[in-house]
């Protein structure tokens, strides 16, 4: 299912004032570690904050005090972030679709906007949803640094005299 | 990571609210919150200046469209400040470039 | 044996471009919850950095691929970070004492300064290593901000019309 | 993130290297290197401009040493330029400032 290896795992409280520490965690990663363009490296942080918002959500409607945890999985050409959630699950495919941009009732949509804008942001979105809670995997494609001096740097260190 | 707001009275006409920082699930409960005020202590034209805003999500655009939503029906309105790409990229792709209207500077939102 | 509750874990690859991630997290955590002075978050950063390249150091050695965990406990007066490897433990007691600082065989000293950094930097230090791995508690006092808004807001936030 | 390493080579008598970003575990291997190969061509009077440093652990400390260790066994000398209070703090802790020479300026390096 998941094409790389899980790097980083950041595990937070489901509270809004820890969104913000997520969106950092996976900005990093994917600055430090991938060629991907500032602009993308925007599209990735915005849509992690949109899923991290709806789990803390689906957490706290559960009633559940459990944690959000977002995982990150890297592959030669991809990077991959999940937010996972252990509240009630949903039917991804049986989100009302929205009016068109030019309708006027457009304004009547203070909400609902967020998988659509992520839908819109990454280059592949999956959901695996139970009643047991929720795994948003999104994808970016962009192949890692160049010069890939990790292992050189890794031994160095080891052996520092 | 902290949302700084500032409101701006002077013109006699217009209200601006400055808005800096991330505006996310954390913060755009005190938007709202000042959008109310401002709203319930009379002012009816409204400008939101977001330049200084480093991070938008659907959230906080749900607030400034609450907002738009409450002045409207006050027979007031809400006009954005806004240059930023990454900021009108989030408005773009939901489709609200067309339900504000989003001006490059506070001269052009004023004279709008 | 800790005093407060566990807000943020984040778990890395043992490989030292990763140091840079926890440092970022425990910073975000201490700036955004905390009214710890700036230098004193710099002081954190400082030995969760020597604490973590320690712990990856650790697990290398001991020829494990497992993580090094980060995980930072939160009371109303003290934030506590601790890092936790798989590596084969060892005997703080017994690290040798350095020569005095005055001492011209201070240069000799490349390596062994990270211990006596963190113990200068924090206001409390305990070590729990065993042949399975060791765990570093570091602790720094200091209260929350005064202005506690957060169950507010995330009322606000679950009711937002 | 990432570190920055920059040689001037301008003045007859001292090498200047400025050091720039974070140096940490993952970081100083290339400090260390960059320092063994100006010694090995013959660089003898090297200054590092730690001005620019955001971050500075042991591990970065550890490379200082073993480059003036390295210059001072071959009649050279390794001297830094620093005034940043958080960086001179981890050289105070660690009684290193009494072991290597420290000016506030370049100027001041290259006079003494
Ligand atoms: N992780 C989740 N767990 C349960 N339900 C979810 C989850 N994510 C989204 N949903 C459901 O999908 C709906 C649409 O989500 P979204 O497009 O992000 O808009 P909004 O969160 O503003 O309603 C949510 O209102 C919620 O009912
Ligand atoms: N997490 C750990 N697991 C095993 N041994 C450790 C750990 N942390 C420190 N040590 C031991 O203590 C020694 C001193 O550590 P420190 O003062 O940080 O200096 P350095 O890492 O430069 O040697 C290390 O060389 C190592 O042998």
């Amino acid at each position: 299912m998941v094409a790389g290896t899980k790097s980083i795992e950041l595990s937070v409280p489901s509270r809004p004032e820890y969104v913000a520490v997520v969106r950092l965690v996976v900005a990093s990663l994917a600055t430090g570690k991938r060629n991907l363009a500032a602009d993308r490296i925007d599209d990735l942080k915005l849509a992690v904050s949109e899923a991290c918002t709806n789990a803390i959500e689906a957490n706290r409607k559960a009633g559940l005090d459990a944690p959000v945890v977002a995982s990150c999985w890297e592959a030669p050409d991809r990077l991959e972030v999940c937010i996972a959630d252990s509240g009630a699950g949903f039917e991804p495919s049986a989100l009302s679709v929205h009016p068109e941009v030019t309708d006027p009732e457009r304004l009547s949509f203070e909400r609902g906007l967020g998988i659509p804008l992520i839908r819109s942001l990454v280059d592949d979105l999956r959901f695996e949803s139970t009643p047991q809670g929720t795994k948003v995997w999104m994808t970016m494609f962009g192949g890692p640094d160049s010069g890939d001096e990790t292992t050189e740097i890794v031994r160095s260190v080891v052996e520092r005299d | 990571m902290e949302l700084g707001l500032n409101v701006d009275t002077s013109n006699p006409t217009y209200t601006v609210i400055v808005v800096r920082g991330e505006l996310d699930v954390y913060s755009a409960p005190k938007l709202r919150e000042a959008l109310i005020e401002l709203v319930s202590e009379g002012h009816r034209k409204l400008i939101a200046d977001l330049e200084a805003v480093e991070f938008l999500d659907s959230t906080g655009l749900g607030v400034l469209v609450g907002g738009l939503k409450r002045l409207r029906s006050n027979d007031g309105d809400l006009a954005l400040v806004c240059t930023q790409p990454r900021v009108l990229k989030v408005f773009d792709i939901t489709g609200l470039t067309s339900v504000f209207r989003i001006s490059s500077t506070l001269e052009d939102a004023m004279a709008g």
